[in-house]
């Protein structure tokens, strides 16, 4: 009896000594800052301390870019006197909490760059304007300032490139001063593909050689004429009209045809329409081609362009939806000619949304919607796809294959015969599918321990091509301290770019100041102020604006705090 | 008869169990920060967008009708549609599962194999070396985490010898005609050996040391010496009597396994990209797909029971002593 | 029942196992004296460069990850979390489950239907699957972790004790103390529950070893606790960083120390189903 | 003529600490058609020397010396084969526990057609056919044939292992404590059907037991074991009518008279010695009533008697002892 309490007390002991390790070490981080009563010794008010920031990062598991380099953001801001709580959070979360309903502090993601972003609309009007900073807009930090609403506005509807591009230019400026959401860096994309088997590798913007691009002029070396494409993912869904991600739209868009398509450099060119006549700022006459044929032999007709525009707004597609929210209307104005209204003049309807509805063969969907209904067509796995597209749906094996051949008869031919895309679920097993042969491209990109094990094959040759996208930290202007635009000039100043390039992407990234890429040439603005890191400038700012610290270099409000947004004139 | 009225008894069991089970698994997800739609806002789904997607989901309506609705469905045999992948979740569900089956039947039938011969050799071999490292070793295999193990054998197996394949189920450019081609060929065996191998190693203990316990037991009893008495040969005595008797708890505890295994299966599969259901719950839980989570957790958590049930049955089967009931 | 503690100290098997144990707990108890470095700390060479998969050398006696950190430091660390994991959830485990035993095996009847039923509903539960939702409905944390494992694996010790404790309801010994008029309360916890100590006994040390293991596995799917290291979080980072085939030294220590201090849990185990089981013990 | 012939066997056991000899130069002789009683007090040996016979010691069971002759073949030193060829075909055996020598899954049926099957090297049918005449020859239903052992009661449980020693007409048959399992009235039930069932079998048998009682009742002969040693050999009648060996009497009192008249049961105090340690003289010294220096630490001193034998030194007092050992005190007194 007493020989199983003394084991008894001996495990709890144990389970006791442990627990407190434990929770010293748990509490050690809260600790230091709850024992501020003390600070007694300076005459700081202590509710003028400034709050803390909830800073939420990646989950490593996610994207361990994002999370190495949020900790090291985290650990400079604290150097400022900021007291900082980071915190892991899965990407579902922060993106419905932050991305969506706008509750964040602050956090960070990356934007890819696409080629619809381009024309950069979505940079400057969507992310800035004060119209889109409602839950769910993409003004996520809350940016509001008339000024800059008065030059998107300029930006959005003038259809005159040199004036659009004066407004971008004033913007990026003003973005640059305010700094609601900073970009930080971007990555230098490596994408490997073989060299013994294949020439003429053409990547595009934004996409790398997952572009539609570099499947048509790819050309094969041997009698091999069959692409095998490696990627990490498997896609999801060919439904056009409901698809979310980026790997399926971008796979649809070799089955199917939109009017206009962005080529490498992301400006648009005519595709399936011969002709674009802009009749007024809200009108627009387009023809299109007679020799095209859907695959399974019906012919491509103005039906089906009206159709597809018609057909997308009634049952509300949501892929469909941000692009064709602008038209009023679409009519068949001749054999081979629609005409678009629009119901104002808004400048990227070119770029973005001709070039990003694909159109669909009227014959099959509305029979899917008399069958399925509304809710039916948007949840339909549309299988096998059938479009107009230079590659024709063969065969997906979910998780193991997936599987396009050629259109034999389409009016411009692809060089291979057929793509065969496989995903590898992880990196690792991509790259040594490279070395092993069974891979023949890839726009994953290349990390530097993976170029050391590509380097086994010579075959194998690396395309350099610099990321369009960047990774940005949504401040939220909301909320304090990021509504005072000093705080934020500072925080933005503390941000160790160049620090993370080096250390956590081991040289591999560039730092960035604009949201627009430095290779969009016509649109960057290269002379907008840079908040480089700088700690000494940074708790210049910080003084300068009246911010102060006590002994422990803790940061406190100016007296008499008035909080300035943005900045004054 | 007995048995059909002991199983109607089970299954109503199961029936309330896996009523539960959903019930809390779809509340769970409810609770989930999160939701599948505001994920794709930095792709392009403006907020208009994404009230269409919600609404399309059936994500707009309250909680409690939601419920519903999916009960509603579920009784049906509808487990809804995928939000990721726009097709039936019962569909994309039963691929996946079966290929976790293939792999843990597989592992499971080295594992028991294996287990049962060493672990009556090593009770037949009591109290010697043998006996004493065999069961150490089995012991150690036991305690080492899978996913380790697996990541070691690959990289002497698949990495430095270049034996085996590095993962997947299967290699580029493989046309299959069906499941079963697909299943024999010698491809597909190659992808198999070593997740096979690794989760083999890891539940071989189990059956291992059972063996060696019930046998140690079973030796011990005094038919076994009536059975030399009876003048019958030693080796006839350990197979018929010995072994015969020792398996009955073995054989039950592979059914236990096997749900176990099931359940267990994502660690594995991750390491080894294999496409079966414990990464396709990891994937649809990360991407807050809630019919494809809620059916993946209830596929696993039937077939844990189910495995159950026929641990139950095939016990009473084996051991005329047991009756049903 | 008197000696248990003898019984166990001549038990070889239960005698290694508590030294392998022990001897992770002296390290977890004075990890921060052992650890040279700060476990999350990049380490640079003098001229700058990340000291990136260094293999192990006199400065950095495991090695360093691909981040420039230092594995020996990751690893003493991450055995505090690990121990921490592995005692806390196996006190509770083994506490809720022979409770629940106790209680339905003792009082039978609807409590026991209700109670036995639920550990029938919990059986259906696949661990893993479970431990991910929870996980991220709570947030990643050691102590949802815990959460998950206590949750789901009191449903096995349970089940044992109660069957029991129904073995020993109706000894003399129990009907005495029932007709001396000693309250349920009283006979329960006085005069059942030591009888059962050994059986909980084999529940602590085997829940400890599943619990390390699940602890790792989960955190090898990377849902552990982000801002802690521990082992399954070191294997994780190698397996994510792709690293594990050029560095041996990151991923050979966690997987050893994770084996070695399970293999303790279930030595230890093994020790007490002996003491529990006379049969067991004469051969 | 001789059935069985052992001679000066020992056996020993090898335990974790030490050696344990159980069976200590131990002679016995059978004739064909004996019945002969080994009684003694658990512990004594018994079942190791019949086990040793029919060569089934555990695995730390060792006969060190001696031979087990059988019909002229010496058994110890068979071939694992042959030995294996002749048990239950030329030895059978009924052990102790009847209750669980059956193997649970197995049928009834099959488990005695099992070993005719496979010394005869018949087919299932005639096997079966087989088991059915010795089914009834015990008195058990044939139907419960098809029954698998945990639905036969204790008592049929041991008719059933009765019927299946008689399966192949063995010359002899050993019976360990075949009735000590059962409870006191099915132990006589089945020892009435032994009787009856030995009145027509030709074959020898040892029947091993604590009982006297039984012993009277069945056997011809009886031989007496005490710590590892037969103390005393002879006809049954002659032994237990004139035990000459102070435990033979003492056991004599520990259990009822069949034949006599009623009396008050004495059992012999103390504790069996300690077989791991080497005892000098008389094993049965320490709790015998009539102990004398020259008991310990001598050799022992075999006296031949008709058709028998013992070890007591006192041998020439015996009708004195005799007549002290019926009185009650004389066991009590001592202890």
């Amino acid at each position: 009896m007493k020989s199983y309490r003394q084991i008894l007390v001996l495990l709890l002991v144990a389970m006791m000594l442990l627990s407190s390790v434990g929770c010293t070490q748990f509490v050690a981080s809260t600790e230091e800052p709850a024992s501020g009563d003390e600070a007694v010794t300076n005459q700081l008010d202590p509710a003028d301390q400034v709050p803390a920031i909830e800073f939420w990062i990646q989950t490593q598991a996610a994207d361990p870019i994002r999370y190495e380099a949020g900790l090291m953001v985290a650990e400079s801001w604290k150097e400022l006197g900021f007291e900082v709580d980071a915190q892991t959070r899965e990407w579902a979360s922060m993106s419905a909490e932050g991305m969506k309903a706008h509750e964040h502090d602050a956090f960070m993601v990356k934007w890819g760059g696409k080629p619809e972003r381009v024309d950069p609309y979505h940079w400057l009007y969507s992310m800035h304007h004060s119209s889109a900073a409602d839950e769910g807009g993409y003004n996520i930090a809350g940016y509001i300032n008339p000024v800059y609403d008065a030059l998107a506005e300029e930006f959005a509807t003038n259809l005159d490139l040199e004036a659009r591009q004066s407004a971008a230019m004033e913007m990026q400026e003003l973005l640059a001063r305010d700094v609601p959401q900073p970009p930080m860096f971007k990555l230098e994309l490596k994408n490997a593909y073989n060299q013994a088997k294949f020439t003429n590798v053409t990547p595009g913007v934004g996409l790398g050689v997952y572009s539609f691009w570099n499947f048509m002029n790819i050309t094969p070396k041997t009698d091999d004429k069959i692409l095998n494409l490696g990627q990490v993912n498997d896609i999801n869904l060919l439904n056009p009209l409901a698809t979310k991600t980026g790997q399926d739209i971008y796979m649809l868009k070799n089955i199917y045809d939109p009017l206009v398509r962005l080529d490498v450099k992301g400006e648009a060119v005519l595709w399936l329409a011969t002709e674009l006549n802009e009749i007024d700022d809200t009108t627009i006459e387009i023809t299109i081609r007679d020799d095209v044929k859907f695959h399974d032999g019906e012919p491509l007709t103005v039906e089906d362009v009206k159709f597809t525009f018609d057909f997308a707004k009634e049952v509300n597609s949501p892929t469909y939806k941000g692009h064709v929210k602008s038209i009023e209307s679409v009519e068949i104005t001749g054999e081979n000619t629609v005409t678009f209204k629009l119901f104002e003049p808004y400048a990227p309807f070119i770029s973005n949304t001709l070039s990003q509805c694909l159109i669909l063969p009227k014959h099959i969907w509305s029979k899917a919607y008399e069958e399925k209904g509304a809710e039916g067509v948007l949840t339909w796995d549309n299988l096998p796809a059938i479009g107009s597209g230079p590659f024709v749906f063969d065969y997906w094996r979910p998780n193991e294959e997936f599987a396009l051949k050629t259109n034999k008869e389409y009016f411009q031919k692809p060089k291979i015969d057929a793509i065969i895309r496989t995903p590898y679920a992880q990196a690792i097993g991509l790259v040594q599918g490279l070395v092993a042969g069974e891979v023949e491209l890839t726009s994953a990109n290349m990390l530097p321990l993976d170029l050391e094990a590509v380097a086994k094959n010579p075959d194998i040759a690396i395309v350099e091509l610099p990321d369009e996208g960047s990774y940005i930290i949504h401040y939220n202007m909301r909320t304090a301290p990021f509504d005072d635009v000093y705080a934020r000039r500072a925080l933005t100043m503390a941000i160790p770019r160049q620090k993370i390039i080096d250390v956590v992407l081991d040289g591999g990234g560039l730092s960035t100041f604009s949201l627009i890429s430095e290779t969009n040439e016509f649109w960057f603005n290269p002379d907008v102020e840079q908040l480089d890191f700088n700690l000494d400038a940074a708790r210049k700012e910080l003084e300068n604006a009246g911010y102060r610290w006590d002994d422990k270099g803790r940061l406190y409000y100016p007296e008499n705090f008035q909080v300035t947004p943005i900045m004054p004139e | 008869m007995r048995l059909a009225k002991y199983l109607f008894k089970r299954l109503i069991i199961v029936f309330i169990t896996l009523f539960i089970l959903v019930s809390i698994v779809f509340l769970m997800f409810r609770v989930i920060p999160g939701d599948p739609v505001s994920m794709f806002i930095d792709s392009g789904l403006d907020a208009e967008s994404q009230q269409l997607m919600m609404k399309l989901y059936g994500l707009d309506k309250p909680i409690p009708e939601q419920y519903i609705i999916y009960m509603k469905n579920l009784f049906r045999g509808d487990l809804g549609n995928s939000f990721t992948y726009g097709k039936s979740v019962v569909e994309v569900i039963s691929e996946r599962f079966l290929n976790t089956l293939v792999l843990t039947l597989t592992s499971l039938m080295i594992a028991f194999t294996l287990g049962i011969k060493t672990g009556s050799f090593l009770a037949w071999h009591r109290n010697s070396k043998i006996d004493l490292v065999g069961t150490i070793l089995a012991l150690i295999v036991r305690c080492a985490p899978v996913f380790w193990t697996g990541m070691i054998l690959l990289s002497i197996f698949a990495f430095k010898l270049e034996w085996l394949p590095l993962g997947g189920m299967t290699s580029v450019g493989q046309n299959f005609t069906g499941f079963w081609d697909k299943i024999l060929s010698l491809d597909f065996l190659k992808h198999l050996i070593l997740p096979a191998i690794t989760s083999a190693l890891y539940s071989m203990a189990t059956p291992t040391l059972l063996m060696r316990t019930s046998m140690l037991e079973v030796i011990k009893e005094d038919y076994i010496e009536l059975a030399y008495a009876k003048g019958i040969p030693e080796k006839k005595v350990r197979r018929r009597h010995a072994m015969r008797t020792a398996l009955l708890p073995v054989v039950t505890i592979f059914a236990v396994q096997a749900g176990l295994a099931i359940g267990g299966s994502v660690l594995v599969e991750t390491v080894f990209r294999w496409p079966g259901m414990g990464r396709e719950i990891v994937l649809a839980v990360s991407s807050r797909d809630y019919p494809m989570a809620q059916g993946a957790f209830l596929f696993i958590g039937f077939a844990t029971i189910v495995f159950n049930l026929i641990a139950d049955v095939l016990y009473a089967y084996l051991d005329p002593r047991v009756s049903l009931g | 029942m008197k000696n248990i503690f003898k019984l166990f100290k001549k038990n070889i098997i239960g005698i290694i196992g508590l030294s392998i144990f022990m001897f992770f707990v002296l390290v977890a108890i004075f990890a921060d004296q052992l650890a040279p470095y700060d476990p999350m700390e990049i380490q640079f060479f003098a001229e700058g460069g990340v000291k990136r998969l260094l293999s192990p050398s006199m400065g950095h006696l495991l090695g360093t990850t691909y981040m420039g950190r230092d594995i020996f430091s990751q690893m003493v660390i991450g055995t505090r979390i690990a121990v921490l994991v592995g005692v806390i959830s196996a006190v509770c485990v083994a506490f809720i489950g022979t409770n629940i035993g106790l209680i339905a095996g003792y009082f039978g009847g609807i409590v026991e239907r209700i109670l036995m039923g639920i550990v029938d509903v919990m059986y259906g539960i696949p661990f893993l699957p479970f431990a991910l939702i929870l996980v991220s409905v709570l947030g990643p944390g050691v102590q949802n972790v815990i959460l998950a494992i206590v949750l789901i694996t009191w449903r096995n010790s349970s089940r044992v004790i109660r069957a029991q404790v129904l073995s020993l309801k109706n000894r003399t010994f129990i009907e005495a103390a029932k007709l001396s008029g000693a309250s349920d309360f009283r006979i329960l916890y006085k005069h059942i529950a030591p009888n059962v100590v050994p059986v909980s006994l084999i529940y602590v040390s085997t829940s400890m070893a599943s619990a390390i293991m699940s602890e790792s596995s989960i955190s090898f799917l990377g849902l552990g606790d982000p801002m802690q290291v521990s082992w399954g979080r070191i294997l994780f980072t190698c397996y994510q960083s792709q690293a594990m085939f050029k560095a041996p030294w990151w991923v050979l220590p966690p997987g050893i120390a994770i084996t070695l201090l399970v293999l303790s849990g279930y030595m230890m185990g093994r020790a007490f189903e002996e003491i529990a089981n006379p049969k067991l013990r004469e051969r | 003529m001789t059935l069985l012939d052992v001679q000066k066997l020992s056996i020993e056991y090898r335990l974790s600490d030490g050696k344990l000899r159980a069976v200590d130069q131990v002679s016995l002789k059978l004739e064909s058609g004996d019945v002969l009683g080994l009684v003694g007090e658990s512990g004594c040996g018994k079942s190791t020397l019949v086990k040793g016979i029919i060569n089934l010691l555990p695995s730390n069971g060792r006969i060190i010396e001696g031979d087990i002759v059988f019909e002229d073949v010496v058994l110890n030193k068979l071939s694992k084969e042959s030995m294996r060829k002749k048990r239950w075909k030329e030895i059978s055996l009924i052990t102790q526990s009847a209750m669980n020598s059956l193997n649970p899954v197995y049928r009834v049926g099959d488990q005695i057609a099992e070993v005719i099957i496979e010394h005869e090297k018949v087919g299932k049918r005639s096997a079966m056919e087989k088991a059915e005449e010795l089914f009834d020859l015990v008195g058990l239903d044939r139907g419960r044939l098809q029954d698998y052992p945990h639905q036969f009661s204790g008592g049929m449980k041991q008719r059933a292992i009765i019927a299946m020693s008689l399966a192949l007409n063995p010359k002899l048959i050993i019976a360990d404590e075949p009735t000590t399992a059962l409870d006191v009235i099915v132990q006589s039930q089945i020892l009435e059907r032994m009787n009856n069932l030995l009145k027509g079998y030709s074959g020898s048998m040892i029947l091993v037991t604590h009982d006297v009682s039984v012993v009277a009742q069945t056997c011809t002969k009886v031989a007496v074991m005490y710590g590892g040693k037969i103390v005393e050999y002879g006809d049954v009648v002659q032994v237990l009518k004139k035990p000459n060996h102070p435990y033979t009497m003492g056991l004599k009192n520990a259990f009822p008279s069949l034949i006599g008249e009623k009396r008050e049961l004495v059992s012999i105090s103390g504790t069996p010695p300690d077989l791991s340690k080497e005892i000098l003289g008389c094993r049965f010294a320490e709790r015998c009533p009539f102990v004398i220096e020259r008991c310990k630490g001598m050799s022992l001193e075999k006296t031949e008697v008709e058709n028998g034998y013992f070890y007591c030194i006192r041998h020439a007092e015996k009708e004195e002892l005799r007549k002290r050992a019926d009185l009650p005190e004389t066991w009590e007194s001592e202890v």
